[in-house]
Protein backbone atom coordinates (compact mmCIF):
# COMPACT_ATOMS: atom_id res chain seq x y z
CA UNK A 1 0.00 0.00 0.00
CA UNK A 2 2.68 2.05 0.78
CA UNK A 3 4.88 1.63 -2.41
CA UNK A 4 1.05 2.51 -3.98
CA UNK A 5 1.14 5.78 -2.11
CA UNK A 6 4.70 6.46 -3.75
CA UNK A 7 3.66 5.65 -7.43
CA UNK A 8 0.77 7.87 -7.41
CA UNK A 9 2.70 11.00 -5.64
CA UNK A 10 5.29 10.82 -8.64
CA UNK A 11 2.77 9.93 -11.20
CA UNK A 12 0.96 13.92 -9.51
CA UNK A 13 4.71 15.44 -9.59
CA UNK A 14 5.16 14.18 -13.32
CA UNK A 15 1.89 15.29 -14.37
CA UNK A 16 2.90 19.03 -13.01
CA UNK A 17 6.44 18.91 -14.48
CA UNK A 18 5.24 17.79 -17.85
CA UNK A 19 2.42 20.68 -17.37
CA UNK A 20 4.84 23.18 -16.66
CA UNK A 21 7.28 21.99 -19.38
CA UNK A 22 4.58 22.63 -22.16
CA UNK A 23 3.73 25.85 -20.68
CA UNK A 24 7.05 26.60 -20.93
CA UNK A 25 7.13 25.74 -24.94
CA UNK A 26 4.57 28.54 -25.34
CA UNK A 27 6.47 31.12 -23.16
CA UNK A 28 9.31 30.68 -25.29
CA UNK A 29 6.93 31.05 -28.79
CA UNK A 30 5.95 33.74 -27.46
CA UNK A 31 9.21 35.59 -26.68
CA UNK A 32 10.36 35.17 -30.09
CA UNK A 33 7.65 36.99 -30.79
CA UNK A 34 7.73 39.79 -28.68
CA UNK A 35 12.06 40.50 -29.77
CA UNK A 36 10.51 40.27 -33.82
CA UNK A 37 8.14 42.89 -32.29
CA UNK A 38 10.67 44.81 -30.78
CA UNK A 39 12.69 44.66 -33.65
CA UNK A 40 10.16 45.89 -36.29
CA UNK A 41 8.78 48.93 -34.06
CA UNK A 42 12.47 49.87 -33.60
CA UNK A 43 12.85 49.67 -36.90
CA UNK A 44 9.98 51.62 -37.95
CA UNK A 45 10.59 53.95 -35.57
CA UNK A 46 14.43 54.56 -36.47
CA UNK A 47 12.96 54.62 -40.33
CA UNK A 48 10.89 57.48 -39.31
CA UNK A 49 13.94 59.63 -37.66
CA UNK A 50 15.73 59.44 -40.82
CA UNK A 51 13.05 60.40 -42.82
CA UNK A 52 12.42 63.65 -40.89
CA UNK A 53 15.81 63.97 -41.01
CA UNK A 54 16.42 64.01 -44.75
CA UNK A 55 13.56 65.89 -44.92
CA UNK A 56 15.07 68.91 -43.16
CA UNK A 57 17.83 68.52 -44.75
CA UNK A 58 16.36 69.22 -48.13
CA UNK B 1 22.26 26.37 45.92
CA UNK B 2 25.48 28.03 44.81
CA UNK B 3 25.43 26.02 41.13
CA UNK B 4 21.82 27.45 41.18
CA UNK B 5 23.05 31.15 41.67
CA UNK B 6 26.09 30.76 39.81
CA UNK B 7 23.62 29.76 37.06
CA UNK B 8 21.38 32.32 37.15
CA UNK B 9 23.96 35.09 37.46
CA UNK B 10 25.24 33.11 34.12
CA UNK B 11 22.05 33.56 32.57
CA UNK B 12 21.19 37.07 33.45
CA UNK B 13 24.83 38.15 32.53
CA UNK B 14 23.96 36.34 28.92
CA UNK B 15 20.73 38.12 29.07
CA UNK B 16 23.05 41.37 29.17
CA UNK B 17 25.73 40.62 26.03
CA UNK B 18 22.69 38.39 24.06
CA UNK B 19 23.71 35.24 24.28
CA UNK B 20 21.19 33.86 26.26
CA UNK B 21 19.97 31.19 23.85
CA UNK B 22 22.81 29.12 24.52
CA UNK B 23 20.17 26.23 25.86
CA UNK B 24 17.45 27.99 23.59
CA UNK B 25 19.67 27.03 21.17
CA UNK B 26 20.60 23.93 22.05
CA UNK B 27 16.66 22.99 22.03
CA UNK B 28 15.90 24.29 18.83
CA UNK B 29 18.77 22.40 16.88
CA UNK B 30 17.22 19.18 18.83
CA UNK B 31 13.73 20.79 16.61
CA UNK B 32 15.43 20.85 13.56
CA UNK B 33 17.23 17.52 13.66
CA UNK B 34 13.97 15.85 13.14
CA UNK B 35 13.67 14.29 9.76
CA UNK B 36 9.79 15.82 9.43
CA UNK B 37 10.45 19.68 10.66
CA UNK B 38 7.04 20.33 13.78
CA UNK B 39 5.58 23.03 12.30
CA UNK B 40 3.67 23.86 14.91
CA UNK B 41 6.63 23.14 17.58
CA UNK B 42 8.66 25.64 15.53
CA UNK B 43 6.03 28.52 15.66
CA UNK B 44 6.03 27.64 19.62
CA UNK B 45 9.92 28.23 19.99
CA UNK B 46 9.73 31.16 17.99
CA UNK B 47 6.98 32.77 19.80
CA UNK B 48 9.01 32.37 22.90
CA UNK B 49 12.14 32.89 22.27
CA UNK B 50 14.31 35.08 19.56
CA UNK B 51 16.16 32.79 17.13
CA UNK B 52 19.84 32.62 16.66
CA UNK B 53 20.48 34.70 13.88
CA UNK B 54 22.35 31.11 12.04
CA UNK B 55 19.03 29.23 11.93
CA UNK B 56 16.83 32.18 10.89
CA UNK B 57 16.47 32.41 7.17
CA UNK B 58 15.61 28.51 7.68
CA UNK B 59 12.95 28.75 10.07
CA UNK B 60 11.18 31.38 8.45
CA UNK B 61 11.71 29.72 5.36
CA UNK B 62 9.79 26.70 7.06
CA UNK B 63 7.07 28.79 8.50
CA UNK B 64 6.34 30.63 5.61
CA UNK B 65 6.40 27.10 3.36
CA UNK B 66 9.01 27.96 1.45
CA UNK B 67 10.67 24.76 1.88
CA UNK B 68 8.07 21.84 3.51
CA UNK B 69 8.86 20.46 6.33
CA UNK B 70 10.77 17.19 4.96
CA UNK B 71 14.72 17.88 4.99
CA UNK B 72 15.03 15.09 2.39
CA UNK B 73 12.81 17.28 0.43
CA UNK B 74 14.24 20.62 1.04
CA UNK B 75 16.78 20.67 -1.93
CA UNK B 76 15.18 19.54 -4.28
CA UNK B 77 12.10 22.03 -3.98
CA UNK B 78 14.67 24.53 -3.77
CA UNK B 79 15.24 23.81 -6.93
CA UNK B 80 11.79 24.27 -7.69
CA UNK B 81 12.09 27.89 -5.88
CA UNK B 82 15.01 28.79 -7.89
CA UNK B 83 13.62 27.60 -11.26
CA UNK B 84 10.87 29.58 -10.67
CA UNK B 85 12.90 32.75 -9.73
CA UNK B 86 14.54 32.64 -13.00
CA UNK B 87 11.53 32.02 -15.50
CA UNK B 88 9.64 35.11 -13.72
CA UNK B 89 12.75 37.02 -13.76
CA UNK B 90 13.70 36.65 -17.18
CA UNK B 91 9.84 36.39 -18.21
CA UNK B 92 10.37 40.53 -16.82
CA UNK B 93 13.47 41.38 -19.12
CA UNK B 94 11.72 39.67 -22.53
CA UNK B 95 9.14 42.93 -21.72
CA UNK B 96 11.70 45.15 -20.45
CA UNK B 97 9.77 45.77 -17.39
CA UNK B 98 13.74 45.34 -15.35
CA UNK B 99 17.10 46.21 -16.52
CA UNK B 100 20.45 45.20 -15.07
CA UNK B 101 20.74 48.36 -13.23
CA UNK B 102 17.01 48.06 -11.71
CA UNK B 103 17.34 48.16 -8.61
CA UNK B 104 16.63 44.44 -6.52
CA UNK B 105 14.53 45.62 -4.24
CA UNK B 106 12.18 47.17 -7.49
CA UNK B 107 12.85 43.71 -9.35
CA UNK B 108 11.25 41.91 -6.48
CA UNK B 109 7.96 43.78 -6.88
CA UNK B 110 7.47 43.52 -10.23
CA UNK B 111 8.20 39.86 -9.56
CA UNK B 112 5.29 39.37 -7.04
CA UNK B 113 2.90 41.55 -9.50
CA UNK B 114 3.84 38.93 -12.01
CA UNK B 115 3.02 36.14 -10.03
CA UNK B 116 -0.20 38.07 -8.46
CA UNK B 117 -1.52 38.90 -11.99
CA UNK B 118 -1.22 42.73 -10.75
CA UNK B 119 1.61 43.97 -13.12
CA UNK B 120 0.88 47.09 -14.31
CA UNK B 121 0.45 48.06 -18.20
CA UNK B 122 3.51 49.89 -18.44
CA UNK B 123 6.69 50.43 -16.03
CA UNK B 124 5.87 54.26 -15.30
CA UNK B 125 2.72 53.40 -13.66
CA UNK B 126 2.63 55.34 -10.08
CA UNK B 127 2.59 52.71 -7.32
CA UNK B 128 -0.08 51.87 -5.04
CA UNK B 129 0.13 52.00 -1.16
CA UNK B 130 0.56 48.56 -1.59
CA UNK B 131 3.73 48.43 -3.75
CA UNK B 132 5.42 51.17 -1.41
CA UNK B 133 4.56 49.09 1.57
CA UNK B 134 6.21 45.63 -0.67
CA UNK B 135 9.01 47.93 -1.53
CA UNK B 136 9.80 48.95 2.51
CA UNK B 137 9.84 45.82 3.54
CA UNK B 138 12.04 44.25 0.85
CA UNK B 139 14.63 46.82 1.70
CA UNK B 140 14.24 45.76 4.76
CA UNK B 141 14.77 42.39 4.42
CA UNK B 142 17.58 43.00 1.92
CA UNK B 143 19.54 43.98 4.49
CA UNK B 144 18.91 40.06 6.48
CA UNK B 145 19.29 37.96 3.83
CA UNK B 146 21.85 37.87 1.50
CA UNK B 147 20.50 35.30 -1.07
CA UNK B 148 18.84 36.86 -3.81
CA UNK B 149 16.76 33.53 -4.49
CA UNK B 150 16.03 33.33 -0.49
CA UNK B 151 15.02 36.93 0.20
CA UNK B 152 12.59 37.22 -2.99
CA UNK B 153 10.85 34.38 -1.48
CA UNK B 154 10.53 35.24 1.98
CA UNK B 155 9.70 39.15 1.10
CA UNK B 156 6.97 37.74 -1.15
CA UNK B 157 5.66 35.12 1.24
CA UNK B 158 5.77 37.61 4.15
CA UNK B 159 3.78 39.96 2.50
CA UNK B 160 1.09 36.91 1.40
CA UNK B 161 0.94 36.23 4.91
CA UNK B 162 0.10 39.49 5.92
CA UNK B 163 -2.50 39.88 2.79
CA UNK B 164 -3.98 36.61 3.79
CA UNK B 165 -3.44 35.47 7.19
CA UNK B 166 -3.90 38.80 9.08
CA UNK B 167 -6.13 40.52 6.55
CA UNK B 168 -8.76 41.01 9.14
CA UNK B 169 -6.71 41.30 12.25
CA UNK B 170 -4.44 44.23 10.87
CA UNK B 171 -6.73 46.84 10.66
CA UNK B 172 -8.04 46.18 14.24
CA UNK B 173 -4.54 47.10 15.59
CA UNK B 174 -5.22 50.71 15.91
CA UNK B 175 -8.21 49.72 18.31
CA UNK B 176 -5.73 47.43 20.38
CA UNK B 177 -3.68 49.54 20.64
CA UNK B 178 -6.20 52.42 22.02
CA UNK B 179 -6.95 50.08 24.35
CA UNK B 180 -3.49 48.59 25.84
CA UNK B 181 -2.37 52.41 25.92
CA UNK B 182 -5.49 52.80 28.33
CA UNK B 183 -4.17 50.40 30.49
CA UNK B 184 -0.71 51.25 30.59
CA UNK B 185 -0.41 54.43 30.22
CA UNK B 186 -3.96 56.03 30.27
CA UNK B 187 -2.35 60.25 30.69
CA UNK B 188 -0.42 60.12 27.46
CA UNK B 189 -3.71 58.42 25.57
CA UNK B 190 -5.59 61.55 27.08
CA UNK B 191 -2.58 64.04 25.51
CA UNK B 192 -2.51 62.11 22.18
CA UNK B 193 -6.84 62.31 22.06
CA UNK B 194 -6.33 66.10 23.01
CA UNK B 195 -4.05 67.16 20.20
CA UNK B 196 -5.99 64.61 17.64
CA UNK B 197 -2.89 62.79 17.31
CA UNK B 198 -3.94 59.19 18.17
CA UNK B 199 -5.81 58.41 14.50
CA UNK B 200 -2.89 60.33 12.64
CA UNK B 201 -0.34 58.11 14.11
CA UNK B 202 2.34 56.36 11.82
CA UNK B 203 -0.37 53.59 11.20
CA UNK B 204 0.85 52.33 7.85
CA UNK B 205 4.73 52.27 9.11
CA UNK B 206 3.61 50.46 12.22
CA UNK B 207 1.25 48.02 10.93
CA UNK B 208 0.95 47.73 6.94
CA UNK B 209 5.10 47.89 6.79
CA UNK B 210 5.44 46.05 10.09
CA UNK B 211 7.51 48.64 11.13
CA UNK B 212 10.24 47.78 8.16
CA UNK B 213 12.03 51.56 7.81
CA UNK B 214 11.49 52.75 11.51
CA UNK B 215 13.78 50.00 13.52
CA UNK B 216 16.95 48.96 12.62
CA UNK B 217 17.17 45.45 11.01
CA UNK B 218 18.81 43.77 14.50
CA UNK B 219 15.84 45.09 16.07
CA UNK B 220 13.54 44.38 13.34
CA UNK B 221 14.08 40.76 12.83
CA UNK B 222 13.27 40.09 15.85
CA UNK B 223 10.17 41.49 15.57
CA UNK B 224 9.56 39.38 12.35
CA UNK B 225 9.87 36.22 14.44
CA UNK B 226 6.98 37.03 15.90
CA UNK B 227 4.90 38.39 13.02
CA UNK B 228 6.14 35.11 11.19
CA UNK B 229 5.33 32.39 13.75
CA UNK B 230 2.03 33.50 14.03
CA UNK B 231 1.18 37.06 15.80
CA UNK B 232 0.48 40.05 14.22
CA UNK B 233 -0.27 41.68 17.47
CA UNK B 234 3.24 41.85 18.48
CA UNK B 235 2.97 44.98 16.22
CA UNK B 236 0.42 46.60 18.99
CA UNK B 237 2.76 46.03 21.34
CA UNK B 238 6.15 47.24 19.59
CA UNK B 239 3.75 49.85 18.86
CA UNK B 240 3.14 50.41 22.41
CA UNK B 241 6.32 50.92 23.77
CA UNK B 242 7.38 53.03 21.25
CA UNK B 243 4.92 55.50 22.59
CA UNK B 244 6.08 54.88 26.64
CA UNK B 245 9.89 54.97 25.65
CA UNK B 246 9.12 58.41 24.21
CA UNK B 247 6.64 59.95 26.49
CA UNK B 248 8.60 62.71 27.33
CA UNK B 249 9.42 63.50 24.25
CA UNK B 250 5.56 63.11 23.34
CA UNK B 251 3.98 64.76 26.17
CA UNK B 252 5.70 67.59 25.14
CA UNK B 253 4.69 67.92 21.38
CA UNK B 254 1.12 69.64 21.16
CA UNK B 255 0.97 69.21 17.36
CA UNK B 256 -0.29 66.00 15.83
CA UNK B 257 2.08 66.57 12.76
CA UNK B 258 4.73 66.78 14.82
CA UNK B 259 4.03 63.94 16.87
CA UNK B 260 3.92 62.05 13.99
CA UNK B 261 7.03 63.03 12.08
CA UNK B 262 8.78 62.26 15.59
CA UNK B 263 7.37 59.06 15.45
CA UNK B 264 8.22 58.21 11.97
CA UNK B 265 12.10 59.04 12.78
CA UNK B 266 12.18 57.95 16.10
CA UNK B 267 16.08 57.88 17.11
CA UNK B 268 17.61 53.98 16.55
CA UNK B 269 20.11 53.94 19.57
CA UNK B 270 17.61 51.95 21.75
CA UNK B 271 15.37 50.27 19.75
CA UNK B 272 16.77 46.43 20.92
CA UNK B 273 15.74 47.53 24.32
CA UNK B 274 12.23 48.75 23.26
CA UNK B 275 11.85 45.48 21.35
CA UNK B 276 12.93 43.20 24.37
CA UNK B 277 10.33 45.29 26.39
CA UNK B 278 7.41 44.77 23.37
CA UNK B 279 7.73 41.07 24.10
CA UNK B 280 7.59 41.49 27.52
CA UNK B 281 4.26 43.50 27.54
CA UNK B 282 3.21 41.40 24.55
CA UNK B 283 4.01 38.05 27.04
CA UNK B 284 2.25 40.01 29.92
CA UNK B 285 -1.11 40.48 28.49
CA UNK B 286 -1.48 38.35 25.76
CA UNK B 287 0.23 35.01 27.53
CA UNK B 288 3.50 33.07 27.29
CA UNK B 289 2.75 30.36 24.66
CA UNK B 290 3.37 26.86 26.73
CA UNK B 291 3.59 23.21 25.06
CA UNK B 292 7.49 23.74 24.15
CA UNK B 293 9.31 20.49 23.21
CA UNK C 1 4.65 6.31 8.22
CA UNK C 2 2.11 6.51 5.43
CA UNK C 3 0.54 9.70 6.48
CA UNK C 4 4.46 11.24 5.91
CA UNK C 5 4.86 10.03 2.67
CA UNK C 6 1.69 11.74 1.93
CA UNK C 7 2.88 14.91 3.96
CA UNK C 8 6.20 14.54 1.71
CA UNK C 9 4.61 14.38 -1.88
CA UNK C 10 2.26 17.33 -0.84
CA UNK C 11 5.18 19.79 0.10
CA UNK C 12 6.76 18.85 -3.26
CA UNK C 13 3.68 18.82 -5.37
CA UNK C 14 2.72 22.14 -3.83
CA UNK C 15 5.94 23.72 -5.14
CA UNK C 16 5.58 22.12 -8.63
CA UNK C 17 2.09 23.53 -8.78
CA UNK C 18 3.71 26.66 -7.61
CA UNK C 19 6.05 26.97 -10.68
CA UNK C 20 3.84 25.49 -13.41
CA UNK C 21 1.29 28.67 -11.67
CA UNK C 22 4.03 31.21 -12.67
CA UNK C 23 4.99 29.93 -15.97
CA UNK C 24 1.21 30.27 -16.59
CA UNK C 25 1.19 34.03 -15.59
CA UNK C 26 4.37 34.60 -17.35
CA UNK C 27 2.38 33.18 -20.74
CA UNK C 28 -0.39 35.77 -20.16
CA UNK C 29 1.78 38.47 -19.39
CA UNK C 30 3.44 37.87 -22.45
CA UNK C 31 0.25 37.44 -24.41
CA UNK C 32 -0.47 41.22 -23.08
CA UNK C 33 2.59 42.72 -24.39
CA UNK C 34 2.80 40.75 -27.93
CA UNK C 35 -1.37 42.24 -28.10
CA UNK C 36 0.21 45.66 -27.18
CA UNK C 37 3.49 45.65 -29.14
CA UNK C 38 1.20 44.63 -32.47
CA UNK C 39 -0.80 48.11 -31.94
CA UNK C 40 1.91 49.98 -31.57
CA UNK C 41 3.37 48.72 -34.77
CA UNK C 42 0.02 49.28 -36.75
CA UNK C 43 -0.17 52.81 -34.80
CA UNK C 44 3.17 54.13 -36.20
CA UNK C 45 2.42 52.14 -39.47
CA UNK C 46 -0.62 54.27 -40.12
CA UNK C 47 0.63 56.95 -38.97
CA UNK C 48 3.81 57.14 -41.43
CA UNK C 49 1.04 55.61 -44.22
CA UNK C 50 -1.22 58.87 -43.27
CA UNK C 51 1.99 61.34 -43.65
CA UNK C 52 2.78 59.93 -46.92
CA UNK C 53 -1.05 61.21 -47.95
CA UNK C 54 -0.14 64.18 -46.72
CA UNK C 55 2.87 65.06 -48.60
CA UNK C 56 1.56 64.02 -52.19
CA UNK C 57 -1.25 66.40 -51.44
CA UNK C 58 0.97 69.42 -51.16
Amino acid sequence: YLEDVKIQARGQLQAVESRYKAQKRITQTFELEILDLYGRLEDSLLKKLEDEKTEAAE
Amino acid sequence: MAEDSQRNFRSVYYEKVGFRGVEEKKSLEFLLKDDRLDIEKLCTFSQRFPLPSMYRILVWKVLLGIIPPHHESHALVMKYRKEQYRDVYHALQVIRFIKDTTPQIEVFLRMHQLESGTLPRNVSFPLELEDVVFLAIAKAMEEMVEDNTDCYWLVSSFVNQLNNKYKDLLPQLPKFLEQYLNFEDNRLLAHLRACSAFSKLPYTLWFKKCFAGCLPESSLQRVWDKVISGSCKILVFVALEILLTFKMKIMALTNAEKITRFLENIPQDNTDAIVSKAIDLWHKHCGTPVHLV
